[in-house]
């Protein structure tokens, strides 16, 4: 293992330490991200979290347009209640918080013991379940949040900023997660600082279809192919569940250590296959947003937009990750 | 059972999760996200900084801390899920601690554990591990069987109800994410579950 | 090798259709990219080019505050003179056009016949040498040009937007040059898609000091140690040559496959270096800008600011690569 | 010599450096970036198309348009650098060409390279192949050898002196960033210039 650290218990620590001094716009204490300028009176909160190692989600997130707050984890480890209760008792404007939260065992269990300890606050929640490549059944803990964690945190926020009320915001938060799905592929496993070797073994022959975003293996294992055939595969998973029409939001999401150049040649042909569905291509978005450590591979997500999400997601939004309209 | 059984317990499971740390990170590699030796090995450290630091006075105390300081430190899946056990028990002891009221005490910490994580027998998780222990306390406990002996029973069925999670095919948690390529690996939350019923016969022994 | 790509023949085609596909405010035409919208008059034109591989650079800079347009070459080659030709002509606003040139051989070589061939456009020339890691003598083709490219490009860029004529940008864009420094350190090196393998090895133990954006392996080997040590290698090369002092633009920047977590590790070392010396980090960048296909490693480059400098680097900028402000 | 020998030399060149491609890549790796093969295999590959597609008459006229063709094609240091050889021969060769013509024509297209480059000879460039082999070409005709013969000595000169970059430190080019470590490696352009010469060499063989 070769990675740009101190210790492996102290990257979590070190990273927001210089997440801090990069960024006089936030605010890092106890293991939360601010907002450096606090809560606006009357605006509902956002606040999100998660393990980290997925970076810039959740905690470049957090600014204008998009989170109030956001809770990291230890490496791909939920955060704890202690975490969520001071996030969301700290920026609770007097509207109440909204938790967007991915469906993972753990982030479940510790946003729900938060919420039900912050009596003080009204708080709603939406779970980001996007991943088709889980069957949602009752042999699964459900599918996984992914990619639209994105997409859910930039509309709700967006609208949060606007003045909505909980309610509202909880509403629409759940529809952009309906409208979405997303789909992976590793080129590599990931190497978690404490385990010092990658998760799993992955011949140069080969690629792991329907990967999430912890460095677990995917669904099953295909042949290593070009990037048509691989964007392509992921395409027909979408497309399988939820047939493309419209306008689309798409983003092409490195999973880490996947350079720009290839997710740009992985998108022509995302672009080429929405083109041949009759959808268009009406917002993207392409780069490193929701990784996976040091994992090499592509995550496609995709958003049915309408006029309200549309408007919603080209809203201004000024966090270190996403950046527009200020 | 006085306090300081539950804290030695606490103390073993701690000792033999550090021990096993990497053992338990890999099995949760195969089929999770290789966090959980990490996960249980930070929790249980601070559990044993807690009390050493203000030691408490009941076997009820000690399981209070060690559920809460689970639930404040550990973070993914088996922090909230420990932490329910070990705080429902808590909530369950009578003083003073028999074999039997242990035994019962466990059993609503296992099923406080089913009720929050929806998981059954089979589902290949911690609860494969825990339940065959908690029914090795009860028919310890109906045959009269001395609380080393039973322990050392308990210990046993939890390894055995861990081994058993290998051929299952996950329907809960991480695991369940790979379907049919869960077969063939041990459960990394019943593993450590073993370990916590191994610890308790280690300090009776 | 396992990369996101169709042929090793037809990637920085097929990246550059990406792109198109995902930015209408671009337009690539004839291997040139350039804002949309066209050039604007009395405005002078900004160009830059170098080799395919550093992505976001310069393709990823196009647009409002920075360039008019970019000349991507094939992977690590420059550009041929054709292009830049196209470009400069393409651009001019009747105001003249500025050459940003890093300085490497064939950059050099190749804008040179072009400047000369476009007698119909007044050029002026910029060339960026801030990597300190090369002694600047005559046993040495100079100093390459690196991560100072970015800020010699917004800035010039927002000169250029705010009217100011070509010798005013072209002195502006020298002086950022000459107030900057970068040094580099590889984890890894990087592949090219037609060598298929690494172009050089590098045992887990050691790290490259002093490499530059092309893959070539550094001034000397070195142990792998802690982000802090390797952090204050990098700052000791940077200070050693140019004094850190007062307001300074600093830009921890990853190699290509560098998680942003590590990059922010290193970040706060650097901040802490910053202030060590008595100085202090008024602007910063960290992320992947400035690349070398999917090596992994850092470079950190720094700026001395000054008021100008600042205004301009805060000016909007609105490109792929770096947007704030629009 | 007539049109069809330079069409010749630049065919064999093409079929040379598309067999040494991966050779004169992997001395680029070594101290460079790994892109020298492809650049040129690619280039030739334009100039072949160029010269099937409108044949020209002359010998200039093909050195022109491969010159022209290696500029707008190649990239890199080594597109202009070997473009601007053959274009400076276009515009010096007489015709009708004679030895003593080519070799006069070649000394001006490497003096050339060198006011383009600003390399001299010891710098490790191509300039420590293409110098030896225009001496030789010299001397040929000096002490009246045949063309076949000339040629094969340029080459000779041209390998010899691709050869002695390797214990030269690089004071040009990539490889100049090495500083000491580019000790020990062939130059990638030399290599690629002793191919040219080889390829001059084989047609008249
Ligand atoms: N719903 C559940 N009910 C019971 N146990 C569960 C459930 N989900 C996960 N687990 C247990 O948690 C273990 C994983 O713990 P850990 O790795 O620490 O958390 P995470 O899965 O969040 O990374 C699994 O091996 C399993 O035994
Ligand atoms: N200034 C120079 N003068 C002469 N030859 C040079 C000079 N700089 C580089 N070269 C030659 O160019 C070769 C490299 O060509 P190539 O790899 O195609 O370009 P680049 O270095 O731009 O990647 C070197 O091996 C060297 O022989
Ligand atoms: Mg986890
Ligand atoms: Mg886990
Ligand atoms: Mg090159
Ligand atoms: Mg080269």
């Amino acid at each position: 293992m070769k990675k740009l650290i101190n210790t492996a218990d102290s990257v979590v620590e070190d990273a927001l330490n210089g997440m801090a001094a990069a960024h006089p716009s936030l605010l890092v204490r106890d293991r939360v991200v601010y907002r450096a300028e606090g809560p606006r009176a009357g605006k509902v909160g956002l606040v999100s979290g998660g393990g980290s190692g997925h970076e810039p989600l959740h905690v470049g997130f957090v600014g204008y347009g998009m989170l109030d707050a956001a809770c990291p984890g230890e490496i791909f480890t939920s955060p704890v209640p202690d975490q969520i209760i001071d996030a969301t008792r700290a920026v609770d404007g007097g509207a109440g918080v909204l938790h967007i939260v991915k469906n993972y065992t753990g982030d479940v269990l510790n946003f729900e013991m938060a919420a039900e300890l912050v009596e003080d606050v009204r708080v709603a929640s939406v779970l980001i379940d996007d991943d088709v490549a889980v069957q949602d059944s009752l042999y699964t803990a459900g599918r996984r949040g992914t990619g639209a964690t994105l997409f859910v945190e930039k509309m709700a926020g967006a609208l949060a900023e606007a003045g909505a009320p909980l309610d509202q915001v909880a509403l629409v938060a759940g529809e952009v997660d309906e409208r979405s799905r997303s789909f992976g592929i590793a080129l590599t496993s990931c190497t978690t600082p404490h385990a010092g070797k990658p998760t799993f073994d992955l011949p140069d022959s080969d690629v792991e279809l329907g990967i999430g975003i912890h460095g677990e293996p995917g669904r099953a294992r295909g042949p290593m192919v070009s990037a048509r055939e691989l964007a392509g595969a992921a395409m027909e998973a979408i497309h399988g569940d939820l047939p493309l029409r419209g306008d689309l939001l798409v983003m092409v999401n490195g999973m880490g250590s996947t350079p720009l150049m290839e997710l740009y040649i992985v998108f022509a042909e995302v672009a080429a296959f929405v083109k041949g569905k009759g959808a268009r291509v009406a917002r993207s978005l392409v780069g490193n947003y929701v990784t996976s450590l040091d994992m090499q591979g592509f995550s496609v997500s995709v958003c049915l937009l309408d006029d309200t999400l549309t408007r919603l997601w080209d809203a201004p939004v000024e966090t270190p990750g996403l950046r527009w309209g200020r | 059972m006085e306090a300081d059984v539950f804290v030695a317990w606490f103390e073993a499971a701690a000792r033999m999760v550090h021990d096993e740390r990497d053992r338990l990170t890999r099995l949760d590699a195969a089929i999770g996200d290789a966090d959980h030796g990490t996960n249980l090995d930070r929790g249980l450290t601070e559990v044993r900084a807690a009390l050493d630091g203000s030691p408490p006075e009941t076997p009820g105390q000690v399981l209070a801390t060690a559920g809460a300081t689970l639930i404040r430190r550990v973070g993914g899946a088996s922090g909230p899920l420990y932490g329910s056990v070990f705080r429902q028990m808590a909530k369950s002891l009578e003083s003073p601690v028999t074999l039997a009221g242990f035994a019962a005490a466990f059993e609503d910490g296992v099923v406080a554990l089913e009720r929050l994580g929806k998981a059954v027998p089979g589902d290949k998780t911690m609860v494969d591990a825990l339940t065959p222990a908690s029914r090795a306390l009860a028919l310890a406990v109906r045959d009269g069987v001395g609380v080393r002996e039973a322990f050392r029973q308990a210990a046993r069925a939890a390894e055995e109800g861990a081994k058993a999670t290998i051929p299952m095919q996950a329907r809960k948690g991480r695991a369940s994410y790979l379907g049919e390529r869960s077969v063939g690996h041990e459960d990394p939350g019943a593993a450590s579950a073993a370990l916590f019923m191994a610890a308790l016969a280690s300090v009776v022994a």
